[in-house]
């Protein structure tokens, strides 16, 4: 009992981890169809500056602040200067994209230096509460706090506003968009802004989690983060919440029993959903 | 009386092409201005050129008297212009209500008594109100483009085409709106339900490989057999 | 008229090989063995454009096939004698168990999007490389072992020449099928799948046939690899091999067949021009930004890839020629 | 009279909305039929049951005495049932005279040619000129057909479906965008055929003025049911199309 | 066109050092090349000259690429004709490259890559390595917690360096008398590593013995799971020193190391620590860097006993059973099967102020003898 319960409770923390490292992506590629290769550059870009300030702040509520700051003002460059000649066509924004990872990546350790950093969390959220024999690590219930609110905000504003149609909208039919009056060339500029600002800060949140950051984590984690999507429904908000705690909970569960499969679980999924549920466990739908 | 809308000399390319050899004509305020024409002599890319959606290579459009030229889609279309297009252009996997809403520049009670308005006018569009409109029929799917265009109070509508695909007795429905709109909104229709136009139009330009070659008032057209034949080849 | 131009561009290609063969002579090692990769890799980005380019299908795992061919080659190799028998044996199961695999993930998917073949293969290459390191006794998982070439394959210029007769093998063969009915159908189907079929084509086969084609294709490839490589490990089942070879075919140009290995022949030869560049200069220790700014140019200043953007700057003129020619009629 | 196409209480259902329903018809071969009916009727969707893009949920489709309901729509096609689309839909970034070759091809026995170049088939070249000759279309037949003006691209539809010398033939508003000028053209052309080389044709239109001059026998359906069946004289006569379809419009139309 | 026509200067000795100097470990590649380069000016006071040849080294970065690795090999043998290579930061590199030294004839000196198969399944005999392998790890850390009657788990990631260390790590650890009672493998790129620690919670051990590589580490989970309060020592290979930060969790773990700057105490790494901080503004040497300074003594070292003759033959012989003195004490290749002998460093993690990193302080060397690894050439 209690070790289902801090099975489960660590691979939800997990799986809220991955969420926020796909949301920004789903966001992206969901609403509008850009498959961003650089998402992983934008996460650690958001880490090594929330880490920066940080070490020298002390403080990790203006770390995060930062972090979300980096995001918008890279997420502007990129849509600018990367993505928006290459709108509406895959082929060029995988190549595009991945040169622009390349550079993320390399600028970091021009920047920050190639060696890898040492991170933990702050004092209020380090170690764990003991109940019973569950073991709970603070930092980790906070993560399921921060990600819950990440979606909610999201889903909510998704549901709310009609930017999430005008935006998909402007996928299917840029032109007629225009002329029902929309600037749509801003709008997806703000949509694109967001979901790096997410990648960024999922970067800053990911850095104490794992207690170190290196410029290479961009690239490992991206493709994580893509299975999520994939798995979610290529592009549904909601989609890739479910897809990440599964993944998340899978990874526990299976390194626990099937020790020898944990390897191979995150394709397992992939390949059971897609053989069995091939539209993705949620439908696309902003 | 004033016109509204004055295309002079307009030229435009797409792509490597020179579509648009010269274009001219000026649409009255409060009258039906239809635009004739065989197929690919230029109707639709002049509807275009004016939405800002082609660029006038030569030319000048202007709108209450104010340059339009060259201006940015979606800022013609806040001067109060909307656009019916030619293929429709439904947001396919958007729900009907979810096209229509995409649309609403406002959210105020004129435009949810308009929207009721044409919600009577297409009741399949209220029946399939939850359904993406890719799923619609062709049918349909053209009662979903025209609602989009109405659903905003707009000065000018650009009209491309709206009888296509549509029974008889709801063609005759979009003509009593358009009737019905004239003294609120101007209208620029391209059609070739010959028997439409000639109803609800006021005058008519004809186009042909690219230019304006004739213009008049639809009352001598439809008198004009010879001219018709020679641009419409009906008879 | 077409047709002549066919073969004059077919002379021209031969020329080209007919130079390459005697290459060697001129040329050191280390420049013969990038050569080698670079045929290899063609050959690689040929079968991928069969996916991408001609049918439009996303594969995000293609490294499979090539390390199936790999990892036979070397298995072979390396725990039977290194003859040209178990070489031969070793190239037989590459095609039969490429065929296979290809064949399986086709019948799996094809029938949807094709974006769902791109994540099913993803996740195939994926577990291809779990296996791959557990099965250490077989493998030696991510180390990675050597092997020995059969002795009349040890000469680098040897390999040097197979491949490069493979390519220009492998080429003609794809150029003439893609160029055939059958080629013209793929075209369609990128184009409009659903049409296709309404016209009487079953696309499904059409799609499972090409992907097949194109595994066995990669599959020669891997073979090739090890033979000039001697060496194997979990890599060649990795994610960047095909992400490599995406970009190759993109850069050349999708769907030009060409493309693809001037694709390769670029990658490769840039990438030993610009990291040499971090002895030139302290400047340059970080030289892969550079590397990355050229993909980042390439979108721009060729975004149909380079054979792509210049065959349309071609067609282009022609078209409006014509034009010309309708307004005038 | 022989019946080419037959169906059963046709029926097919989207959630909760029947969109075709217990449609039992017989097409007769070598004739003209016409289907009408008012937008959302069902038309299309009737078409894409006998042509295999969809298949029903209940009923059964026979072809020449033959059931054909479980067959996809490339061996419905291959068996001689070929269609025309309503919202057009053709390879926007192969050029005319490609589109139409593609068509020719897969009635030759060659698709699944690896070995011959395909330009080894100069036949399939003379004869997709002379169909695009016959819809008019021939002067563009090098442009791409994503360049192509709404009507021109109405007529490429058409002559993809001639290409595939079907023994029936769907036509799902041929005509609809086309200029006024044309249309008798397209229509002289469809009569050709019927009358040469005895195929069937079944025509969904909204112009009554063709429906009348062309057809041999009218179907009407009505929210997915076949309401009415009989000659043109007998349907514009009829209450329920005159009020429900028609409206006053019709008669004018004609004039 | 074959290496050996390649230019030949009788007076000069060409060394090429194949090492990481992009990627995920180049600073395993930095630490290699600059320990080299210091090396060869120790071994030869500054002159860079042996047996009266000038010593030209060529550095090239295999971007922890096999491909490149063999490339560049090739272009360093055939094009520059060196005498000697040296490398590579990655074992698979370095395996891509063994067969080309025993094809042309040129002795490699590997370093640092680790793995067991480089002396092992794939030796040939112009193979010599001056970096301890995966089973001197093993039985290095064996000799620093191992013992009657201790109980021990073991955590490593799922792929052959993990496994290597293990398989090595166990029977060392049992001849020692302690009991394995876990064994547990997680994959290395994981984000969740607590249901493994449960698992080794569950088996209640003394110690557990961790073998890690790269820099996604457990070390933060193992802590926030509490095993050290729940009575389990932590123990493992003390890293360099930038994932040395990483560990801060950790003060108080019994482990091992390859090397600390502190550690070793003979004045060839007196003269290590000085020089490096002089030329490298006050950075100390780190795990790495010894080894590439190791590299370039043996070098040196056999040249002079050959009297500057490059003849790989010749060479061979001189080096089998060579001792050569090192910063890390004295080292010597094994006849058998070319592994170098060498000191190790039993250590506890400290906390120490004016250090931003647990320091790794010494509880007592590992001598050669004690950390020989089995011979696994069948030879
Ligand atoms: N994207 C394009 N590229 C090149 N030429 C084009 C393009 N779009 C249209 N054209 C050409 O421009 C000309 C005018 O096209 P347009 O669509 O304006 O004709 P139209 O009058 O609307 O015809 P229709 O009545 O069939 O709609 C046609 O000859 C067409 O072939
Ligand atoms: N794939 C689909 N999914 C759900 N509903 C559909 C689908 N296709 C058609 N429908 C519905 O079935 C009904 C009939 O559509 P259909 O296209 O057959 O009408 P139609 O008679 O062709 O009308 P039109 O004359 O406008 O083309 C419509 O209400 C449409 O919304
Ligand atoms: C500890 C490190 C030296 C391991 C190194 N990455 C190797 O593969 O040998
Ligand atoms: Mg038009
Ligand atoms: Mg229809």
């Amino acid at each position: 009992m209690d070790l289902i319960a801090s099975l489960t409770i660590n691979g939800l923390a997990t799986g809220m981890l991955i969420f926020l490292l796909a949301a920004g992506l789903t966001l992206i590629f969901g609403l509008m169809s850009v498959l961003n290769f650089a998402h992983g550059g934008l996460f650690i870009w958001g880490a090594y500056t929330g880490v920066w300030i940080y070490s020298m702040s002390e403080s990790f509520f203006l770390a995060i602040i930062t972090a979300i700051i980096t995001g918008l003002v890279l997420g502007l460059i990129t849509e600018r200067l990367i993505i928006r000649p290459v709108y509406g066509n895959h082929i060029q924004q995988i190549l595009i994209t991945l040169g622009f990872m390349i550079v993320l990546q390399e600028l970091i350790k021009v920047v920050f230096g190639p060696d890898i950093k040492a991170v933990n969390a702050p004092a209020w959220l380090a170690g764990n509460f003991q109940v019973g024999e569950i073991t709970l690590i603070k930092y980790r219930l906070f993560i399921i706090a921060v990600g819950l609110l990440v979606f909610f905000t999201i889903y909510l504003i998704l549901k709310k506003t009609r930017i999430g149609l005008i935006v998909r909208a402007g996928v299917m039919n840029r032109e007629m968009v225009q002329t029902l009056g929309i600037n749509i060339r801003f709008v997806f500029m703000a949509v694109f802004m967001v979901g790096a600002a997410l990648a960024a800060l999922s970067g800053i949140l990911h850095a104490p989690y794992s207690g170190s950051i290196y410029a290479e984590m961009g690239l490992e984690f991206s493709i994580l983060a893509f299975i999520v999507v994939v798995i979610g429904g290529m592009g549904s908000f909601t989609g890739s919440l479910f897809a990440a705690l599964l993944v998340g909970l899978a990874q526990a569960y299976m390194a626990y029993y099937f020790p020898a499969l944990s390897l191979a679980v995150n394709m397992l999924i992939m390949v059971v959903v897609l053989v069995f549920r091939p539209q993705g466990l949620f439908k696309v739908k902003g | 009386m004033s016109s509204l809308l004055k295309l002079s000399q307009v030229e435009a390319h797409i792509g490597q092409f020179h579509i648009l050899h010269d274009i001219s004509f000026e649409v009255p305020k409060g009258e039906v201005t239809v635009l004739l024409g065989r197929n690919g002599a230029g109707k639709t890319t002049t509807l275009r050129t004016i939405m800002g959606l082609n660029p006038v290579y030569r030319g000048s459009i202007t709108y209450n008297g104010e340059q339009i030229t060259n201006l940015k889609p979606h800022l013609i279309a806040n001067k109060g212009i909307g656009y019916v297009p030619e293929d429709q252009g439904v947001f396919e996997d958007l729900t009907v209500g979810e096209n229509l809403r995409v649309a609403m520049k406002r959210e105020d009670e004129s435009t949810t008594e308009r929207l009721e308005w044409i919600l009577e006018l297409f009741p399949d569009l209220k029946k399939f109100w939850k359904k993406p409109s890719g799923q619609l029929s062709g049918g349909q799917k053209q009662m979903l483009a025209i609602a989009r265009a109405y659903v905003n109070e707009n000065d000018l509508l650009l009209i491309d085409e709206p009888s296509k695909g549509l029974a008889p007795i709801v063609v005759e429905k979009v003509m009593e709106t358009i009737l019905q709109m004239k003294e609120k909104t101007t209208i620029v229709l391209v059609e070739q339900n010959f028997m439409m136009a000639s109803k609800i139009g006021d005058q008519f330009y004809i186009i042909d490989d690219g230019q304006t070659v004739h213009n008049g008032l639809m009352g001598e057209l439809r008198e004009d057999k010879a001219l018709m034949k020679k641009y419409l080849g009906v008879s | 008229m077409i047709l002549r131009n066919m073969t004059k561009s077919n002379l021209i290609y031969l020329g080209i090989a007919a130079l390459l063969l005697f290459l060697p002579m001129i040329i050191t090692g280390s420049t013969k063995f990038m050569i080698t990769q670079i045929f290899v890799f063609a050959i690689f980005a040929m079968s991928y454009d069969l996916l991408l380019g001609y049918t439009g299908i996303i594969s995000f795992g293609h490294a499979m096939f090539f390390g199936i061919g790999a990892y036979s080659t070397a298995i072979f190799m390396d725990h039977f004698d290194s003859s040209l028998i178990a070489l031969f044996i070793a190239i037989l199961v590459a095609v039969l168990f490429a065929a296979l695999v290809s064949f399986i993930v086709g019948m799996l998917t094809l029938r949807l999007k094709t974006h769902f073949y791109a994540m099913l293969t993803l996740a195939f290459a994926g577990l291809f490389l779990v296996a791959a390191e557990k099965m250490r006794w077989l493998t030696r998982g991510n180390d990675g072992f050597t092997i020995k070439a059969p002795e009349i394959l040890r000469d680098s210029t040897t390999i040097y020449i197979i491949s490069l007769i493979s390519l220009v093998l492998i080429f003609f063969g794809l150029r003439r099928l893609t160029n055939s009915p059958f080629g013209r159908v793929l075209v369609a189907i990128r184009e409009n799948e659903h049409r296709t079929e309404s016209l009487g084509y079953n696309v499904l086969h059409y799609k499972v046939l090409v992907t097949v084609i194109s595994g066995v294709v990669a599959s020669l490839a891997g073979v090739l690899y090890i033979l000039s490589l001697r060496f194997v490990n979990t890599g060649v089942f990795g994610t960047d091999l095909t992400i490599d070879v995406l970009l190759m075919t993109i850069i050349g140009g999708v769907g030009t067949l060409v493309g693809p290995i001037i694709g390769a022949a670029l990658i490769e030869l840039a990438h030993d021009w610009i990291s040499g560049l971090a002895n030139v200069h302290w400047i340059f220790e970080r030289w892969l930004i550079l590397y990355g700014i050229v993909y980042i140019l390439m979108v721009i200043f060729f975004p149909l890839g380079i054979v792509g953007t210049i065959r349309e700057k071609f067609s282009g003129r022609k078209k409006s020629k014509n034009n010309a020619k309708q307004k005038a009629s | 009279m022989a019946f080419i196409l037959e169906t059963k209480d046709l029926t097919i259902r989207f959630g909760g909305h029947t969109a075709v329903d217990k449609v039992t018809v017989q097409i007769p071969e070598k004739k003209f039929t016409s289907i009408i009916g008012p937008n959302g009727a069902g038309k299309t969707t009737f078409f894409n049951l006998l042509s295999g893009q969809l298949s029903p949920t209940e009923g059964s489709i026979f072809y020449k005495g033959n059931e054909i309901t479980k067959k996809s729509a490339t061996e419905r096609t291959r068996l001689g049932i070929g269609r025309s689309f309503q919202i057009t839909n053709v390879f926007p970034n192969l050029t005319v005279l490609e589109n139409v070759r593609l068509a020719i091809q897969s009635q030759a026995n060659v698709r699944y040619q690896m070995l011959k170049h395909f330009l080894h088939y100069k036949r399939f070249e003379e004869k997709a000129h002379n169909i695009l000759d016959q819809v008019l279309l021939d002067e563009k037949a090098d442009t791409l057909a994503s360049n192509l003006a709404h009507g021109e691209k109405r007529k490429l539809e058409i002559a993809m479906l001639l290409a595939l010398e079907t023994e029936v033939l769907l036509l799902d508003e041929p005509t609809a965008g086309m200029a006024l000028e044309e249309v008798p053209a397209i229509m002289e052309v469809i009569r050709k055929i019927k009358a040469e080389e005895d195929r069937t044709i079944v025509l969904i239109e909204h112009k009554m003025d063709m429906i009348m001059d062309l057809s041999d026998e009218v179907l009407v359906l009505f929210h997915g049911e076949l309401i009415a069946k009989g000659t043109p004289e007998e349907i514009v006569e009829n209450e329920t199309v005159q009020s429900a379809y028609l409206g006053g419009m019709y008669d004018e139309q004609l004039a | 066109a074959c290496g050996n026509s390649a230019s030949k200067d009788d007076d000069v000795v060409k060394i090429g050092v194949l090492a990481s100097l992009t990627g995920a470990l180049e600073s395993y590649g930095k630490q290699t090349t600059q320990g080299f380069e210091l090396g060869i000016d120790y071994a030869t006071d500054g002159k860079k000259e042996v047996a009266g040849k000038k010593i030209e080294v060529i550095v090239v970065d295999t971007e922890t690429d096999q491909e490149v690795a063999r490339k560049k090999a090739l272009e360093l043998i055939e094009d520059e004709g060196v005498d000697f290579l040296v490398g590579s930061s990655s074992s698979a590199d370095t395996l891509a490259v063994t067969p080309l030294a025993e094809e042309h004839e040129v002795i490699m000196i590997v370093e640092p890559a680790a793995a067991d198969s480089i002396t092992g399944e794939e030796y040939n005999d112009y193979i010599f390595r001056t970096a301890r392998n995966s089973s001197q790890d093993a039985v290095a850390a064996a000799a620093a917690i191992a013992g009657e009657g201790v109980k021990i788990a073991t955590f490593a990631p799922d792929y052959a360096f993990g496994h290597d260390g293990v398989a090595a790590f166990v029977p060392a650890a049992v001849e020692l008398g302690a009991e394995i009672v876990h064994q547990e493998f997680a994959d290395a790129a994981a984000t969740d590593f607590t249901a493994n620690i449960q698992k080794i919670i569950e088996a209640d051990p003394d110690y557990l013995f961790v073998v890690w590589a790269g820099a996604n580490s457990p070390w933060n989970q193992i802590a926030d799971m509490g095993l050290q309060e729940r009575g389990i020592k932590i123990s493992t290979g003390a890293p360099d020193i930038p994932a040395l930060a990483t560990m801060n969790a950790l003060v108080g773990m019994e482990g091992f190391t390859v090397y600390y700057h502190t550690l070793p105490d003979n004045e060839v790494n007196d003269w290590l620590v000085k020089e490096h901080k002089e030329r490298f503004d006050g950075e100390v040497p780190d795990l790495f860097t010894p080894g590439g300074m190791s590299a370039a003594i043996a070098i040196v070292e056999a040249l002079k006993k050959t009297d500057g003759d490059t003849d790989a033959t010749k060479l061979i012989e001189t080096m089998e059973g060579m001792s050569f003195e090192t910063p890390k004490g004295t080292m010597t290749f094994r006849p058998e099967d070319h592994q170098a002998l060498q000191e190790l460093y039993a250590i506890t993690l400290e906390e120490q102020d004016g250090f931003d990193y647990p320091v790794p302080v010494l509880n007592r060397v590992l001598t050669p003898e004690e950390t020989a690894p089995p011979i696994m050439n069948d030879k």
